[in-house]
């Protein structure tokens, strides 16, 4: 029996690696919606990293940090749209 | 030139600071005297099962009220300078919203504010509070704003929130002084089963108050930062 | 029907609260309907989110066969970028093109463009009356806002048809 | 119980892969709007499976602790705001005309001039 605990580390590292090539867009990204677009999916993934802490660590409570987190990030890429636009 | 070679040098002065600050840091392996009287006692003397809210509720209330006061008198001083501003003539271009993100906006604004109301009832079970819980309502105010920009919230609701939390957390904490042992005494309340919803007296209730008044200055800053915008 | 608004919006939040407890204990349900109740007042009683709603039988299957056509949906999408995204030489052909929607309901014209977002190929990018301006990866219609209009929202619509007036 | 188990952690494994396209998508894409497609497309699903994963993976504590509730809000909530947070983004990335790439076919909203930057501008 394969251990599920291995598939998910193998996970977190592709995760991992997907975080590291948002990164080179968000330092490469010509314009701010292109940064903006590599952070939006630079949260998800750590959403999901988050939860999966959550799990492993077998904490409940971490799951409403992912939940806020997620808030924010949506709140964020609204606050940048609306500054890109010029007026709150 | 001279700009970058002053950055590098303020840079290289905090590294020193930081490196010096790291370099003497030393894991404890063992509580201090008062922290060993929280994390043995703090459970079955206040009965919340989160014990940095029992401290920052009871053991420390008081500088939690201190706190709250603090917060207050940001919101005031922000506002004070938001307002002298409004001599600025600068031409702002403004775009109506999409309706998709009024839309989505309007499901989400009760569901967030839900979700406040939970953490800051919940401070004595889970990690969060008062301060996170006012924090995420103030969330729910920015997204309210930033989606009708022509919105314009009632500055005397926010305030009245804000008063009659602020009054009834102080009376709460003479309540304990009467009916328990001291200022902010939870035990006036049955301290009720342990990890239960109704548990640890009187912690919900102080710790909605002390939520309801962090989402109003909160939320009071952000109502200021509209006006101050309109004006122009 | 401002009463049916209310109801459904309480509904909303009140799966909100047990979902967040996880629990059915009653005096947490009576807190919870406490502020379900007070939010729904403060709330949604200027917003009309769910005036349009049907509560219908009908309207209950058509939920679930719109959530199945919008996973099956999502999992096209899916495979189609990751074709795309794989593909040595970049197969992409984009524009702008033109949709009509006969919806008016907003909640609906949510729902709408959000799933178009997440469906193969497309993404609404401005919304204007009865007309969708979406971004394809692919035009295969060009300008044919009728052509568009067949094959990116009618297989949509005519569930959200049922379930919205 | 295990087999429900390593169906979860297979879930979250299939999610990390969808999220790594998204990000390749960001990468190999010629202009914005392409770029905003693929990584929202793909990450929303990634999310989606990986916390439907998350959500199998905890079936030992189903009964008693709030797992489930708690996966299932963030589903709905990834599902509700990540399309219009980047449906906002990409307007905006039209609106401060940032150019589409040349392999382009048609711009049908230019070509019907569009009313909400006029609106805007009068003010």
């Amino acid at each position: 029996m394969i251990n599920p605990e291995m598939i998910i580390h193998v996970a977190v590292a592709i995760m991992g690696l997907a975080m590291f090539l948002a990164m080179i867009r968000f330092v490469k990204g010509p314009s701010v919606v292109d940064r903006v677009v590599a952070f939006d999916s630079l949260t998800v993934t750590s959403l999901v990293i988050i939860s999966i802490i959550a799990v492993l660590s077998n904490r409940m409570i971490y799951f409403d940090v992912a939940i806020v987190y997620g808030l924010l990030s949506f709140i964020g890429v609204i606050v940048v749209a609306k500054y890109l636009k010029k007026g709150l | 030139m001279l700009k970058n070679i002053l950055v590098a040098l303020v840079l290289s002065v905090m590294a020193y600071m930081f490196y010096n600050a790291y370099s003497s840091y030393e894991t404890r392996t063992e509580l201090t005297g008062m922290s060993h009287h929280f994390a043995s006692k703090g459970a079955e003397e206040v009965g919340a099962a989160n014990l940095v809210t029992s401290i920052i509720v009871t053991y420390r209330g008081f500088d939690t009220l201190g706190e709250v006061t603090i917060l207050f008198l940001t919101a005031s001083i922000i506002s004070f300078f938001l307002k002298l501003k409004s001599g600025d003539k600068e031409k702002i271009i403004r775009r109506d919203t999409s309706e998709l993100l009024v839309t989505a906006s309007q499901l989400l604004i009760p569901i967030i504010f839900m979700f406040g109301i939970y953490v800051f009832m919940n401070g004595h079970l889970t990690p969060g509070g008062g301060f996170q819980g006012g924090a995420i309502i103030a969330t729910g105010v920015a997204l309210m704003i930033m989606a009708n920009p022509n919105i314009s919230l009632n500055h005397n609701v926010i305030h009245w929130v804000e008063s009659i939390s602020g009054v009834s957390f102080v009376i709460i904490g003479v309540l304990g002084i009467f009916l328990a042992g001291g200022f902010l005494d939870n035990r006036m309340f049955s301290l009720g089963e342990f990890g239960d919803f109704f548990s640890a007296g009187a912690i919900p209730i102080i710790y909605s108050f002390v939520g309801l008044k962090v989402g109003a200055e909160l939320s009071n800053i952000l109502n200021k930062y509209q006006k101050s915008q309109k004006e122009i | 029907m401002k009463t049916k608004n209310l109801i459904v919006s309480f509904t909303v939040l009140m799966i909100a609260w047990v979902l967040l407890n996880w629990t059915i204990d009653p005096v947490n349900l009576i807190i919870g309907a406490s502020i379900s109740i007070f939010l729904v007042v403060v709330f949604c009683s200027k917003c009309e989110l769910f005036t349009d709603i049907k509560i219908t039988p009908k309207a209950f299957i058509y939920t679930f066969i719109y959530l199945f056509v919008f996973i099956i949906e999502l999992i096209k999408a899916n495979i189609d970028i990751t074709r795309r995204v794989l593909s040595p030489k970049l197969q992409i052909n984009p524009g702008i093109v033109k949709v009509k929607t006969k919806l008016k309901s907003k909640m609906a014209r949510l729902i709408l463009a959000d799933s178009i977002t997440l469906t193969p190929g497309t993404f609404t990018l401005q919304v204007e009356e009865d007309v969708f301006y979406i971004h394809c990866i692919d035009t295969r219609c060009g300008d044919d806002v009728e052509k568009a209009t067949e094959e990116i929202v009618r297989k949509f619509e005519k569930y959200l048809e049922v379930l919205y007036d | 119980m295990e087999t429900i188990k390593l169906i979860g952690a297979i879930m979250i494994l299939m999610g990390s892969f969808s999220l790594l396209i998204a990000v390749i998508g960001l990468l190999r894409m010629p202009d914005v709007y392409n770029r905003v497609q693929a990584g929202t497309k793909a990450s929303t699903l990634g999310a989606i499976v990986s916390f439907i994963g998350v959500g199998l993976y905890t079936v030992e504590s189903w009964g008693d602790g709030n797992w489930l509730g708690r996966v299932i809000i963030l589903i709905i909530f990834i599902l509700l705001t990540n399309p219009v947070s980047s449906h906002v983004l990409m307007r905006v990335a039209y609106f401060t005309k940032i150019p589409l790439t040349k392999l382009t076919k048609t711009d049908m909203l230019k070509k019907d001039g569009n009313t909400i930057i006029k609106e805007g501008e009068n003010e």
